[in-house]
């Protein structure tokens, strides 16, 4: 099956190491143009992680049936059937939701991560392990786009969680600075995606340039590091 | 769901009858990206990179078997241009890179046994049976084939340092740090 | 010796020198601001050069350059006043520096500071805060305002209410939102004939200030720190469409004199297209840039959702600068009748 | 005409699908880091998103709506497109060779192209005729392929600026696309007229 | 002489097109069975769900202009198409949904465009009393500037207990004079948020020739089938 | 008068010519040693023809022009030879390079000079009489003299320009020259002209230079010469050669063409005083005119050997308290000298001693604001900035977009430069980083198609020693064959093939040239004569590869020959006279084919 050491290795890739989003610069359409609210954001990941899991399971368990000239037809075939089925079900159950994702639940299928994600790791894969691949690579989507989201909505109007009453009714959005606060209007237009984005990405090579140069060091303390696992 | 399936059901025989067909009919040979790797390989046929020539290595290279980084005589830069024209990442060289030189037969100690002849790859020794044998140092790639072959131990493979004809200008910054 | 290479005479030049000209060009249309709009622009422009200074000193500091170098070079001021001078004299302090502390930090040093920045910084400074702000940043106080400039102050600050009363549309707002008006309820001649609105020869007021940037950026040409080509090129496009539509339909579309004087005009031809870091270096290029910023500012301004065209026009171009110039090199020595 | 015209240019300008309806976002960041790709992906993607288009018009309004089948529109839709692409691939590998080498590694990553995919969905949600999508089609191609363009020659000059570290690469492209979308906001409203 | 034979030899390993084509044809249609089958389990499952929450959606916008007590018969079957008018601002047929209490006329909602908002078409829904005094208006669709023209939608309107938009509410072309159809500005009795006088011009503007369009025609749209 | 034309761009420096001109050209004493480089012109290294310990005579030639482009190199004085070893060079890398170091005896004595009388000569006799005079481009480029004098074939000699610009801040060599020794330099223009046969001789002199035009015009005017002293705009750089052209002419040289290319040449002052020397006195040149000025106490022209140690040479002058280095050639293109012991050579116009107040310690280089001064003022109309962005970025392709080997190094565009960035440098870093490129890329093709040759090689001698096996076989198969069936011909026909088949693969199938031109050759032979088979096969495979070798380097060569520059061609010239003299060039396939036992 799959033991701990892979387990581990495959959420570091999909979380941090081979972030989509802030490493792979793909998926970038729905990155950017959803996330004018963090619950945009992670609705969309949701739906998304639910395609990537079921599109890689069945890619990598159908995976010797399918012949080399046309497995990507093949691949799209089943990422867009499973995405059509998600979009039903959004379309069914949270229909305000759905109107403000718009094309965008359908063009998961075109999200380059579903298929680089098929093609790259599904296709050569066992399923379980392409299952929480495809999980995996899904969260880390998901806390880049509930990031974003979050930062173009505070400083894009001061509030966090707007559009949570198109999900859960009863709800509503957090208001976090005064309400006289003018908004910078440009961090919820496509601009303040892309600027913050590109914050975003500089951010993590500040962190990894930051544990870069201190990894030298642990031979120094290994009990420390041992006693903090 | 019927008309639904039986329409998709014609559209994926008519595709992949299509697809299928055409993927006969245009098959082509060979690829044309082996040669833009190999172009980029320092031609130094020296296998260190664990392939039997530069070829052999740009086809692994090709084929995904593989890494980038593995060419030493390429040098750093080498990795960059492959990095680049492949779109993988920059990896730090597999090897450390060396000072370039070339070999140097110690004519006083030669036998003329002939072994560097047939070791080198780009023909850079010349030289009979027997006799002494010279090494062309234009030719020579400095790839060090030619030392473990000879049995008396005549080759050196001294560096070449720098002098007026491969002088070249220094980058002129000296980069601005904070003064004060 | 402590150089190293040729050449081993230089001229007196520097980066300083440039920009000091360019700020004392400034100061004739900073004059006649102050004559007609009032001596609040004053403070604005010393909000924006302090911000201006600051953020600069803050990212050298961050990227570890020469702080003095760099500081004493005059360009932060130059894109300092620059936004002062593009946004309206009232604005609240904090949107004047948001916009200068977004041209400093993101337009301009997130490229490597001076010289670097693919895109114009105060042009950049003015779109995002008129996509921001569109309130704030198009309501302008009507010529003659008779508030004291100590209230004018405190409306600065956000001490006073801002007075729907003091300020109003520009001419070019006006315009522009008087095409939309019912069907020819208000004509443009109607509009012009207008003394609030019309003065001699372009919007009220705005004569002076924006004849004041021509006298500037005529000091600039003659001491030979700018060509002729961008702005001789600007005002070309923004005539000649001007032009063409106004003798289409003098009733619906204004004069080319009151679009050249109105607005940003002259202050983006002289000073804003003259840009020599952001802007076209081959003199074919200045001719093309110069005339589609000057074509797309009049279509903007006319057809477009915002008051003014010039900072977007000067930005998307900015934006095809470099393929411009990769098409526009110019033959070199000896190769002339070739190309 | 002018109706068609509007339509073309507005597609290209004023509703850019990479800068405005933010599609095609990544081959838009991967493939603008050279002039000459650029230029090879700008040509593939005209070709394949204008052919798409009207493909997909076709099957939407001859075999999709008589049947009722609506909700087949993204499986149908993508299914067809991926054929194209692979299709258009062998056929140029096998006729033009010099073409192949031109276009030949940018037509796969067309199929994961949102564009393409985003453009006919956005003609079935827009009501276009077929002359309408088909414009709207070729306009967008044509609005990805100049800001892939214009964007590539920005990346190439600003590849070498000063630019602090940790904004070297992506990061700076992405302020770069940002300002580009921030001066593509003065086209908003100029297409009001159409 | 070898290089043929190599070649026989793989011409034998390697089927010919038409092989190949019928083969791949024949795995395509497989998976194609396999998930469009799949898809069309889904949407036949849900197709129910799917037809409720559109007519649902229709219904929430219509209950925003006209209250749910008003009326007793199914709104969306009650309908009528109304041709493109300028009067409307359209241009092309749009359906108007008829409110009724048992028999009487109590209401029409249907749709209008204003044309000249600051940055294009302004769609609205608007209902009408049967007395011709105006029940509710929302905008459905607008364009206007984020943050300054766009307090025309309630959800954007500082205002909350007031929303801009309700202000039609109890007019009636009938009993609002001419003049009074304007901003406060220009003489009229609306409000308006200064530095974005545009675009309620605009909506004031079409809300009042819709009105003069059902004032018009009132009998004949209640009427007709 | 001469109309002339203009050149876009230059600068007007301070020329700072005055203090230099006012003491007549004296003759530098005998210095204690002396450190003749061998390598002091454009193509190959001379060879050395001394050893320690012999004596020399002055103007003896100690050094043999190595190939046609190449210039011998001589004793300057008479005395000893005290090592050939390698020296310090006047060179700004501050590297070594061999030297013939000569201690005098002070007796000056010259060897045997025998002059030549160059009208009754054929010219190429005259051409190897500069060559083996040691006569070189003084004007800064020291490229052979002997090089330049032939004119193009297809078009005719239009003009003759002689530079006396000398448009450089400080240098007064060729001004004084002029003047002093106008007659022998209209005389040795007279050999140019003779050489070159040009419609015209247009003598150029920047109008700073009263003088000098007054008194060539004198000996133009006694000599009974038709040529035409003009002077011309000061401006530097006025004196370029292709500037001169161009004010004189009105024709652009581009760079990738020779001036001989548009019916042009042009020749610097001192090089035609020089080459008058060498024929009709039988001098090479072991001297030259240097000015010595800058922070001296005397400031002055010196005629000094080449191999004066700079640090004897600048004592004539004075140097003042400050001085802190010194300069070779003009403070706008010159370089510092690397050490007190590096030689005066040919191409030393000029040594400026610097002063902290003379050559104000540069300010901080800025960041490039693209204000297009630097483009205003380039006279080759280049875009220095375009440049200097592409080469600070270590982007060289985009360098070469824009020409970069365009660029004649002259300085103007750092002159004006407001954010002082040293531009030049930046470009003749890029330019040495290009070259480096090209050579290894050479390189490795050259080592690609020697290491296919080897293996195409092996190959086949594995073939050929299957083959022997296999006609062995084969002859006996055949002999049993005829013996069995005396009456059946059918089976040996088609007997061969196995026999022939190995041919093909000899022939190895990674190279298409061969590929397709032995089988051929096989084809023919390998059924008629199967014992010519072998023999056959070889020779059409060498002859195969010797093709291929051919096409492959027609190939090449033009792709990287395209867009060189003068001096790139230099260097290929003389790369390319070094193989032909090693007679390595023709080497590849056959000579090892061959001397493999
Ligand atoms: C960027 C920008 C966007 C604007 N958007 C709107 C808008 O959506 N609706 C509107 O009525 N006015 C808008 N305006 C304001 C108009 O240009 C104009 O100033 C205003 O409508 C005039 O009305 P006033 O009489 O209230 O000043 C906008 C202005 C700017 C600069
Ligand atoms: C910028 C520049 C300035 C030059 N100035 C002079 C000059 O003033 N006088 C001169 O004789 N040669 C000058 N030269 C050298 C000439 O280009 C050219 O090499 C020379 O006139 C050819 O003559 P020669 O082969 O006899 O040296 C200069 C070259 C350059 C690149
Ligand atoms: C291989 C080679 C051949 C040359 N042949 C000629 C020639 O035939 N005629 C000529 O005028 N110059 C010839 N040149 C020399 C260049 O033209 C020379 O660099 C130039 O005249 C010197 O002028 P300057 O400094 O501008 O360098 C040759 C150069 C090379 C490298
Ligand atoms: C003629 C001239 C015009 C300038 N125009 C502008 C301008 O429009 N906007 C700006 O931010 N800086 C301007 N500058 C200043 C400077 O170039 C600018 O700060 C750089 O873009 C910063 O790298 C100008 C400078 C000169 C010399
Ligand atoms: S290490 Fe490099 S040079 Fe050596 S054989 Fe391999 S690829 Fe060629
Ligand atoms: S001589 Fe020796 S080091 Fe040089 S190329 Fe031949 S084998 Fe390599
Ligand atoms: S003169 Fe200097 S600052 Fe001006 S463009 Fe040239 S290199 Fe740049
Ligand atoms: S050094 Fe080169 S680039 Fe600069 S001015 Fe001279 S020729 Fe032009
Ligand atoms: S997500 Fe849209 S192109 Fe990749």
């Amino acid at each position: 099956m799959i033991n701990r050491e892979e387990f581990r290795s495959i959420a570091h890739n999909g979380i941090w190491k081979q972030n989509t989003s802030l490493i792979q610069i793909l998926g970038l359409c729905p990155l950017l143009a959803v996330t004018t609210n963090m619950v945009n954001g992670v609705m969309l990941s949701l739906a998304t992680i639910i395609v990537m899991a079921l599109s890689n399971v069945a890619v990598a368990s159908l995976r010797n049936f399918i012949p080399h000239e046309i497995r990507i037809p093949v691949f799209i075939l089943i990422v867009a059937a499973l995405v059509t089925v998600v979009d039903l079900l959004f379309n069914a159950n949270l229909h305000e939701l759905y109107l403000v994702l718009g094309i965008f639940i359908p063009l998961i299928v075109t999200n380059c991560i579903v298929l680089a994600r098929v093609e790259a790791f599904a296709a050569k894969n066992p399923p379980l392990h392409a299952t929480f691949d495809g999980i995996f690579m899904g969260i880390g989507m998901l806390w880049t786009l509930a990031v974003l989201g979050g930062l173009r909505e505070f400083i894009g109007g001061g509030t966090l969680f707007s559009g949570i009453d198109l999900v859960f009714p009863g709800l509503s959005p957090l208001q976090l600075l005064p309400a006289d606060y003018p908004g910078l209007l440009l961090a919820i237009l496509p601009p303040g995606a892309f600027i913050l984005l590109g914050c975003m990405i500089a951010w993590k090579n500040w962190v990894e340039a930051r544990a870069a140069q201190r990894q030298p060091r642990p031979p120094i303390e290994p009990l420390a590091a041992d006693g903090t696992n | 769901m019927i008309t639904a399936i039986a329409i998709m059901a014609l559209g994926a025989v008519v595709l992949g009858a299509l697809l299928g067909y055409a993927s006969i009919k245009f098959k082509v040979e060979g690829d044309p990206l082996v040669e833009k790797i190999e172009a980029i390989l320092p031609q130094t046929q020296c296998g260190q990179c664990g392939y039997p020539g530069c070829r052999p290595y740009a086809e692994a290279i090709n084929k995904g078997e593989a890494d980038i980084n593995l060419c030493p005589p390429g040098g750093m830069e080498g990795v960059q241009r492959l990095a680049d024209l492949l779109g993988r990442e920059v990896k730090p060289l597999d090897a450390e890179e060396k000072p370039k030189a070339v070999a140097f037969i110690d004519e006083q100690t030669c036998i003329g046994c002939t072994l560097c002849i047939q070791a080198c790859p780009v023909d850079a020794i010349i030289g009979a049976a027997k006799q002494m044998h010279t090494i062309v140092a234009d030719l020579c790639t400095g790839c060090e084939l030619c030392v473990p072959p000879c049995p008396v131990e005549c080759i050196s493979m001294p560096v070449i340092g720098e002098n007026l004809d491969n002088w070249k200008w220094k980058y002129p910054v000296i980069e601005l740090k904070k003064v004060a | 010796m402590e150089f190293t290479t040729s050449p081993y005479l230089l001229k007196n030049a520097s980066v300083q020198r440039v920009m000091l000209q360019v700020l004392a060009a400034l100061l004739p249309g900073i004059a006649a601001y102050v004559w007609v709009f009032g001596s609040i622009i004053l403070l604005q422009l010393v909000i924006a050069t302090v911000t201006a200074l600051l953020a600069e000193a803050a990212m050298l500091k961050l990227r570890e350059k020469p702080l003095g170098l760099f500081l004493s070079d005059g360009s932060a001021i130059v894109t300092a006043w620059l936004i002062a001078l593009t946004f309206p004299p009232l604005s609240p302090w904090w949107l004047i520096v948001t916009g200068t502390l977004f041209a400093i930090v993101i337009a301009k040093h997130l490229y490597g500071g001076l010289g670097q920045n693919p895109f114009n910084p105060a042009m950049v400074a003015f779109a995002a805060c008129i996509v921001s702000f569109p309130a704030l940043m198009s309501q302008w106080p009507a010529v003659g305002l008779q508030v004291s400039v100590a209230d004018q102050a405190r409306v600065v600050f956000g001490l006073l209410p801002r007075l729907d009363a003091i300020s109003g549309a520009t001419p070019l707002d006006t315009l522009k939102t008087a095409l939309k008006l019912d069907e020819g309820s208000i004509s443009v001649t109607q509009l012009l004939a207008d003394q609030t609105v019309y003065g001699f020869f372009a919007g009220r007021g705005w004569e002076w200030v924006t004849g004041g940037y021509l006298l500037g950026g005529l000091f600039l040409l003659w001491r030979g720190l700018i060509s002729w080509h961008a702005p001789t090129a600007f005002i070309a496009g923004l005539s000649l469409f001007s032009g063409a539509l106004w003798l289409y339909n003098p009733a619906q579309f204004a004069n080319p004199m009151f679009h050249l004087f109105s607005g940003g005009a002259m202050l983006g031809a002289w000073f804003i297209v003259t840009d020599p870091v952001s802007g076209c270096t081959t003199m074919k290029g200045k001719l093309i840039f110069g005339f589609a910023a000057g074509a797309l500012a009049y279509l903007i301004r006319v057809f477009g959702g915002y008051p003014d065209g010039v900072a977007f026009a000067v930005l998307l171009m900015n934006i095809c600068v470099p393929i411009i110039d990769h098409y526009t090199q110019p033959a070199i020595f000896g190769m002339k009748d070739r190309s | 005409m002018t109706h068609y015209l509007f339509v073309l240019l507005g597609a290209v300008l004023v509703n850019n699908v990479v800068l405005v309806k933010m599609l095609g976002l990544c081959p838009f960041m991967g493939v603008s880091k050279k002039l000459e790709t650029a230029y090879g992906m700008g040509a593939a993607t005209t070709f394949v998103l204008t052919v798409a288009t009207g493909a997909s018009y076709i099957i939407d309004h001859y075999l999709l709506i008589p049947f009722g089948l609506e909700y087949l529109r993204t499986l149908s839709f993508i299914v067809t497109i991926a054929a194209i692409v692979q299709l258009t691939e062998m056929v140029i590998q096998k006729t033009s060779p010099v073409l192949h080498q031109v276009l030949g590694i940018y037509l796969p990553l067309i199929t994961t192209n949102c564009a393409v995919l985003g453009v006919p969905l956005l003609n079935v949600a827009n009501k276009n005729d077929f002359v309408e999508s088909l414009l709207f089609g070729a306009g967008s191609a044509i609005g990805f392929s100049l800001v892939l363009v214009l964007f590539a020659g920005i990346r190439e000059r600003t590849d070498g600026a000063d630019v602090p570290q940790h904004f070297k690469g992506v990061a700076i492209a992405m302020v770069t696309a940002g300002l580009m979308a921030l001066a593509f906001m003065g086209f908003a409203g100029l297409d009001k007229y159409q | 002489m070898t290089t043929g034979a190599a070649k026989s030899a793989s011409k034998k390993r390697e089927p010919t097109a038409a092989t190949m084509a019928v083969r791949t044809a024949a795995i395509l249609f497989v998976f194609v069975i396999i998930f469009t089958g799949l898809l069309s389990g889904a949407y036949l499952w849900t197709k129910p769900a799917l037809e409720a929450s559109a007519a649902e959606e229709k219904m929430k916008l219509i209950n925003e202009v006209l209250p749910r007590s008003a009326y007793d018969n199914n709104l969306l079957k009650d309908t009528v198409t109304l041709p493109a008018s300028p009067l409307l601002g359209t241009d092309e047929a749009t359906t108007a949904y008829r409110a009724r209490k048992g028999a009487d006329p109590v209401a029409l909602v249907f749709e209008a465009v204003a044309t000249d908002g600051y940055a294009g078409k302004i769609r609205l829904i608007i209902a009408v009393n049967a007395d011709g005094t105006i029940a509710g208006v929302r905008v459905t669709q607008h364009k206007e500037t984020p943050g300054l023209g766009d307090y025309i939608e309630p959800k954007k309107d500082k205002n909350k207990e007031r929303p801009w938009i309700t202000q039609f509410n109890g007019h009636s072309y009938a009993s609002t004079v001419d003049k009074d159809w304007r901003v406060k500005k220009d003489g009229g009795r609306f409000d308006f948020i200064a530095g974005a006088t545009v675009t309620p011009r605009a909506v004031i503007k079409a809300v009042r020739k819709a009105t003069k369009y059902v004032a018009e025609n009132q009998t004949q749209l209640y009427a007709s089938q | 008068m001469l109309s002339l034309f203009k050149f876009k761009g230059g600068v007007k420096p301070q020329t700072n010519k005055t203090q230099s001109v006012s003491e007549p050209i004296a003759v530098a004493p005998l210095p204690s040693r002396l450190f003749v480089p061998l390598h002091q012109s454009i193509g190959g290294t001379p060879q050395p023809l001394v050893q320690a310990g012999d004596h020399v005579l002055k103007g003896q030639m100690i050094g043999a022009a190595d190939g046609w482009i190449s210039s011998a190199v001589h004793a300057p004085t008479s005395g000893s030879v005290r090592a050939v070893a390698e020296h310090i060079a006047a060179h700004p890398s501050g590297l070594t390079t061999l030297s013939v170091e000569i201690e005098p005896d002070g007796k000056d004595e010259w060897g045997e000079r025998t002059p030549i009388d160059h009208g009754a000569m054929a010219p190429e006799t005259v051409r190897e009489r500069l060559r083996e005079a040691g006569v070189v481009g003084l004007g800064g480029a020291v490229f052979p003299t002997h090089g330049k004098l032939t004119a193009s074939k297809t078009v005719p000699m239009e003009e003759l320009v002689i530079n006396g610009a000398e448009c450089e801040p400080f240098i007064t060599c060729d001004d004084l020259l002029m003047r002093e020794r106008a007659e022998e330099v209209i005389r040795g223009v007279g050999i140019f002209r003779d050489l070159l046969q040009p419609k015209r001789v247009l003598i150029g002199i920047e109008d700073n230079k009263p003088e000098a035009v007054a008194a060539l015009q004198a000996a133009v005017a006694k000599l009974g010469e038709h040529f035409e002293v003009v002077a011309v705009p000061t401006r530097y750089p006025a004196g370029g050669a292709k500037q001169l052209i161009r004010v004189l002419t009105g024709k652009e040289v581009p760079a990738a063409k020779r001036s001989t290319d548009l019916g042009v040449q042009c020749f610097n002052v001192a090089t035609a005083w020089t080459a008058w020397r060498a024929v009709a006195h039988g001098e090479p040149v072991v001297s030259r005119i240097v000015t010595l000025t800058g922070n001296v106490e005397k400031p002055r022209n010196w005629e000094a050997l080449i191999g004066t140690p700079l640090a004897e040479f600048v004592k004539l002058g004075a140097p003042k308290a400050d001085t802190n280095g010194y300069l070779m050639g003009g403070p706008m293109m010159g370089f510092e000298m690397p050490a007190m012991d590096a030689p005066l050579v040919k191409a030393t116009n000029c040594i400026i001693a610097g002063s902290p107040t003379l050559f104000p310690p540069k300010a901080p280089e800025m960041p490039c604001i693209r204000c297009g001064e630097c483009a205003k003022v380039c006279p080759h109309e280049l875009q220095p900035f375009e440049m200097y962005w592409f080469s600070r970025a270590h982007n060289f392709g985009k360098t070469q977009e824009y020409h970069i080997f365009d660029c004649i190094e002259c300085g103007c565009c750092s002159f004006v430069c407001p954010s002082r960035i040293p531009l030049v440098q930046y470009f003749r870093f890029a330019k040495s980083e290009i070259w480096a490129r090209e050579k290894e890329k050479n390189a490795a093709d050259q080592a690609k198609a020697r290491f296919e040759w080897k293996t195409a090689r092996e190959e086949r001698e594995k073939a050929e020693k299957a083959e022997k096996l296999a006609k062995a076989a084969a002859a006996q198969a055949a002999k049993k064959a005829a013996e069995a069936a005396a009456a059946a011909v059918a089976p040996a026909g088609n007997e061969p093939p196995p026999a022939g088949e190995p041919a093909p693969t000899g022939a190895p199938s990674t190279n298409a040239a061969s590929a397709n031109a032995s089988p051929v050759a096989v084809a023919v032979t390998a059924n008629d004569a199967a014992p010519l088979d072998a023999e056959a096969a070889k020779k059409a495979a060498i002859a195969a590869a010797l093709e291929r070798a051919r096409a492959q380097r027609a190939a090449v060569a033009p792709k990287n020959t395209d867009h060189l520059t003068a001096a790139q061609a230099r260097e290929i010239a003389a790369v390319d006279a070094l193989r032909q003299q090693t007679g390595l060039e023709a080497a590849p396939p056959a000579d090892n084919g061959e001397t493999k036992p």
